[in-house]
């Protein structure tokens, strides 16, 4: 079981989602996240004042897949995700040691 | 035993004061929406609640105190004698065309605007407690003594007297605005800057407001009242002058904020390359200050392009003053103070009756003395109940340490 | 064929009721932003949907029924007949010096503010379609009765006349504002309170309201558009003794709203330490309500007591409220019931026209029609329709399940 | 020289004409609320810019060039002389009863209410300066040009005068709701939809407004300030007969709204099975609108019945034009334009005095005029400053890309 | 020491978080998230056109603990989240190789 | 590949995210979140009644560095971050098998 964590730009999310779920990824948790990276934030002013957003708004998206799911899940991402600027983001894999369905207490991979 | 026309005079001329006054009252609400656009999250509801207790203090102690202070009507104590009718004068001698309630009701919410200026500059950093015992002198002593001055007539502790110098300001960009913000900037001096305003190396950080919708509301809001202050204060409607001359004002008030509008938008635009609408908002608001001092003379391309120039002029200043580390959160000292100065200069250009001399003195005897005696006010709270909340205060925001709870509870904040 | 001063006079009593009914309509506006600001977010735009269906839903039905139930002016179905002038008068024999359709106007926008005041203390639970079809009832029919035995004069169903009892009442202290709060307990009781206001232990839990800076505007809103609900209550202005009457309750008004919010804070200062801006906003409701019943009498000085009184009692009113377990989300109950009894009981203390044994039977009078009649009406909306939201609906908001949409779609919420 | 009759009713009528218009300029605060309250967080800054410098740009225009064009009233360059009063006649011969300042006044205000209507439908998308750009030339030539055919009662172009054919229009069902709708469609159609607002499957796309709250009081607003819009429209009020047309018109525009609420929810409930708030905010402006062509004649049962089908005939409009995919993200085009012209053709059964042929060519010549010179003007500037944002922009909101700040920076956002 | 993540229906959080602390778990991360699972959003209307609420709030927990103590705390959440519908969630368990508490820089064990 | 995971106290991000770029961390992924450990809520009163905000508002920081870099990571958030008051908060360390950049497909160290 490992655990496929994407950080994304937010208008990806749904293309991700939808590529996720056509090669039968079914669950997905998504949480709204600031990064910092190579991609620079901008400089606003108010009222005369400098403003610095120097964080970028991105999406962050984890979904728990068997091993042999893996490779699949990291192509999907990658080709939905993919805008070919700078800024688009990463996607990590760890490991996961158990998985519990908390409605049924099914574990393993009938939990996914 | 009054004549019908003469009632009827009365009767108008009453209902036109109370409707003006209602709109003047509606300004209070301007201001609390303004302020509470424009600070922080985290301060709104404490921001809130000066604004609106701030306006039931200034009804009080004006009732209490400085009404009479201020006109010396001889309505006894705390104007019992105020029921009567303006016919019959109050405690005789003089006499009113208009109901002396009515009178009152229009001053006491001209106060109340004055203290309102100063909320705004103090805005995230100063104790609620403190304030509003500022709140409390203020207008019972210091606006109304001022006030005694000028639309009062007395002299200047018996040395000199405003009206007679040719000092002449319509609805109060000096006795009213500037005055508040002088106010203000004592306070403001005493409290220093919000924390992080000014960062290590000396340069100006944007403190964003936290609510736009809401602060361009207050504008609006205070756009509308503004035609009960100005128009107000013509002080009679029932004959073919007055009533000119009140259909005058309200006109030239519209323009010259539609004015100011303009001049900080395009100032704005040409320095930052953006329509910036904290900056339009002071600008309407800028108009409507210059325009004050004298509403009813210009013509109304002159009250546009006056309000133009204090619309540009109030960017600068809110540039200008951030430069000298003086923080005041919604521009106040530049809006009310800076361009109220302006308002007064103007005046002669319109007005025959005024002399630049005269509003010069004017201006520095309404500064003088409402600076300093604030500054007194502010350095003796200071040092008992003191001024500025705690760093960890601030830095957790006045809603929770003031009052208790959160203006937005539900809401993630960044 | 009138006399141009009896023109006069007619036109601008008219025009004086016309403006005071716009600002009464405009009350409409700070209940809704008063509700929809103490509310949690997800039940905003229900209760958004209820204050603006609920004021057309008066509107049509004082029309149609409540008016001529109220005041019998025989002007015939649907009030076709309101058109003409006050001068020939509607129907004949009665004679009004001022437009029939003026009068209805600022009549009409009455009836809302009763209802109202119901639907902040059932907000967070109560069906919408259910709380229309009582607005329905009570516009129509539960208001109209009352008022035609007091405003209209008529007998208690051909038992006594409170009016010659010695009742006084001149806004509606008791007529409008109890009123409504009697029609809100009613349904307060057959609804429950919300899930989660009251812990397994029996103790309060607080659940505050989503947006301060909405509610402060509510209160500022009612409180400006309390000047025309009181001042309008005066009849007429075209003459001296009634403009000075106006005059007086305008500043009565302001000064009794002062009192309450300074009474209100004071005690929520002493009694958490804090300055719970929610408690002040009732505060200064309260103080409107009181004067409601008298404004013309009290001096200023009177008013601002009476006032704060009322803001003291409110806090202990809605502390002791949530101690019964009645759970009323934005105070309403206490403010406009418990605050207006005050306000019945304390009319004879200025004005001898008023009996301390009538105010006491007119109370009881209004307060038992209402209550009863509201609770048969209730019980057999809940019989039929049901009054409340299942508890899945209610734990997701009323927004989803009975508007299909949220107040602030974008907005994370904690 | 004058009478105390005559100077009490020349009074009068202007502080009617004050008020009024007053309360007409408050309804830009509606707009801009309303709007902000109905596009995403990320136009909200935007939107309230435009709005407020849309108010300041129509009081300019007007003046400099707008007013003289539709009333030819010989003013002079920027209105020099409008400061003399209306007895006098400004530029002699025609006299008026009133202040010429305060006509101006609430003239000036109804120009800032159709291109008020403008914006909201071309939000979110459409470049800031561009939008300005084409509010200097309606405000100062295409709407005064049409408003000379009506109001100013001067020949189309030479060839037909209107009022000659029988058409009607009390307060600009047509001349102002209409007209500014045409403005907007012809922006709309240029501009083409929000992005994402039709799916590739050619189905429309929900895109919920950040803040309900703020629409509704928007709605409010513009209510309260629409017995401003038509109470004024009858031009005075000084004697039985008009004071009376006053009251009758305050009456009936409020049963209209009324009954536009009611309309629009009964429709969305029975089309969706849910109360749709901001379709019953969009029914309010209906009945408003559409009582606006003739609001004195009905009886207040008609004036309901109006309101209740402009609110059904708005819900199944605002659906219509999503399905021909012109993009309105606030319902201008349905609210100001289908229903402007069922006011206008609604005239003729209750008003004698205007014929159903009249009112047609009425409303062809004024579409036809308004929309083909905007068409040109948006053109040309489309073809010049280009008048939609970039994609990136769009995306990223215009809030940042035109205004440089968040409308609510602090609140975190879905 | 493990990290024991689980996704729960928001509503339950209060009671999830009370039954950690009566074990003894004493520190706890909680994130808003969307979830997308078996369990579908809602569709609503908006002014007549649709808009697909295709996400479901739910509440992330996140708490490191000793690896005996895995077992007690999955039952723990099970038994507080468990409402028997779909939507109940997932507890995922993954390994943790570090642990410092700023404060005193403590390690191991002793920084839980 | 390491993920290091802090939760700290929202106003020193700006100091740790210097930090770490001092020491050539390039990516950092940023969450707000609550907390619950040792330091306490508060309470507060609303309208008369008790009003517990029993969580705190913290701040997750991730980043995913080489393994060698992880003792100066860390050491460069226990800096920062460090007040020396309750709930400054904890630091997790836990394995990452891969990561890839979206935009280049790069994966591994160069893909950090
Ligand atoms: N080492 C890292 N650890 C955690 N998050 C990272 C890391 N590197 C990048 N990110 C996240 O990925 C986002 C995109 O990275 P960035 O360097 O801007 O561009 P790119 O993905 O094109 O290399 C960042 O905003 C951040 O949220
Ligand atoms: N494989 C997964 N990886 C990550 N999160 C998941 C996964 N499966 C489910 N979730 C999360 O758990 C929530 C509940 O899952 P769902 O399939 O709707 O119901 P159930 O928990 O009853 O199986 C989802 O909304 C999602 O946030
Ligand atoms: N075992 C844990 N698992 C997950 N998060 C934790 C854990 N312990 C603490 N935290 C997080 O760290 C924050 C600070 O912890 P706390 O116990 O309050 O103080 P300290 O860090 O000084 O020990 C908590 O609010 C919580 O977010």
């Amino acid at each position: 079981m490992k655990l496929v964590t994407a950080v994304i730009k937010p208008f990806k999310l749904d293309d991700v989602r939808e590529s996720l779920s056509e090669i039968g990824v079914q669950g997905i948790t998504v949480t709204e996240v600031k990064g910092f990276g190579r991609q620079k934030g901008h400089t606003e002013l108010y009222r005369g004042a400098e403003y610095v957003v120097d964080f970028l708004p991105k999406v962050k998206l984890e979904t728990v897949v068997a091993d042999d799911r893996v490779e699949q899940v990291i192509e999907a991402i990658t080709n939905a995700a993919n805008t070919g600027k700078i800024g688009d983001g990463k996607i990590f894999v760890s490991p996961i040691e158990q998985i519990i369905r908390i409605r049924t207490g099914e574990t393993g991979a009938e939990a996914v | 035993m009054e004549t019908p026309i003469f009632e009827l005079q009365y009767a108008l001329d009453t209902f036109y004061f109370l409707v003006c006054g209602a709109l003047v009252m509606w300004m209070a609400a301007g201001f609390a929406m303004l302020e509470a656009g424009l600070v922080r999250a985290k301060n709104t509801t404490e921001i809130l609640t000066k604004n609106i207790a701030l306006f039931a203090v200034a009804c009080i102690m004006y009732m209490a105190v400085g009404y009479e202070l201020m006109y010396d009507k001889g309505l006894g104590m705390f104007l019992s004698g105020i029921m009567g009718d303006g016919v019959a004068g109050a405690a005789a001698e003089e006499k009113a065309s208009y109901a002396p309630s009515a009178d009152f009701f229009f001053q006491v919410v001209f106060v109340a605007t004055a203290m309102s200026i100063v909320s705004g500059a103090v805005a995230e950093r100063m104790k609620l407690w403190s304030f509003l015992l500022f709140a409390v002198v203020l207008t019972a002593v210091i606006y109304p003594v001022e006030g005694s001055w000028t639309w009062g007539g007395m002299d200047v502790f018996g040395l000199y007297n405003l009206g007679d110098l040719g000092f002449s300001d319509f609805a109060g960009s000096g006795i009213v605005h500037m005055a508040g913000a002088a106010a203000a900037l004592a306070g403001v001096l005493l409290l220093g800057a919000r924390k992080g305003k000014y960062n290590a190396q000396g340069q100006v950080v944007a403190i964003p407001g936290a609510n736009l919708p809401m602060a361009t509301l207050g504008t609006f809001i205070l756009w509308m009242g503004w035609f009960g202050f100005n128009g107000g204060s013509v002080l009679a409607t029932a004959s073919v002058d007055s009533a000119n001359s009140v259909a005058v004002v309200f006109m030239n008030t519209n323009m010259a904020a539609a004015g100011g509008l303009v001049g900080a938008l395009l100032a704005a635009r040409l320095l930052y390359g953006k329509a910036d609408l904290t900056m339009v908002l002071n600008g309407v608001l800028a108009g409507l200050v210059v325009i004050t001092a004298e509403p009813s003379t210009p013509t109304p391309l002159l009250a546009t392009l006056f309000g133009l120039v204090a619309g540009v002029l109030v960017v600068f200043s809110i540039i200008g003053l951030d430069k000298l580390k003086i923080d005041d959160p919604v521009g106040a000292i530049s809006v009310h103070g800076v361009v109220g100065l302006l308002g007064l200069l103007l005046v002669p250009v319109t007005n025959d009756n005024a002399s630049l001399l005269g509003q010069i003195i004017g201006a520095v005897t309404i500064f003088t003395w409402v600076f300093v005696s604030s500054l007194a006010v502010w350095a003796l709270i200071k040092a008992t109940l003191g001024i500025r909340v705690s760093a960890a205060e601030e830095y957790q925001g006045g809603d929770l340490s003031e009052c208790g709870m959160e203006a937005y509870p539900e809401f993630m904040s960044q």
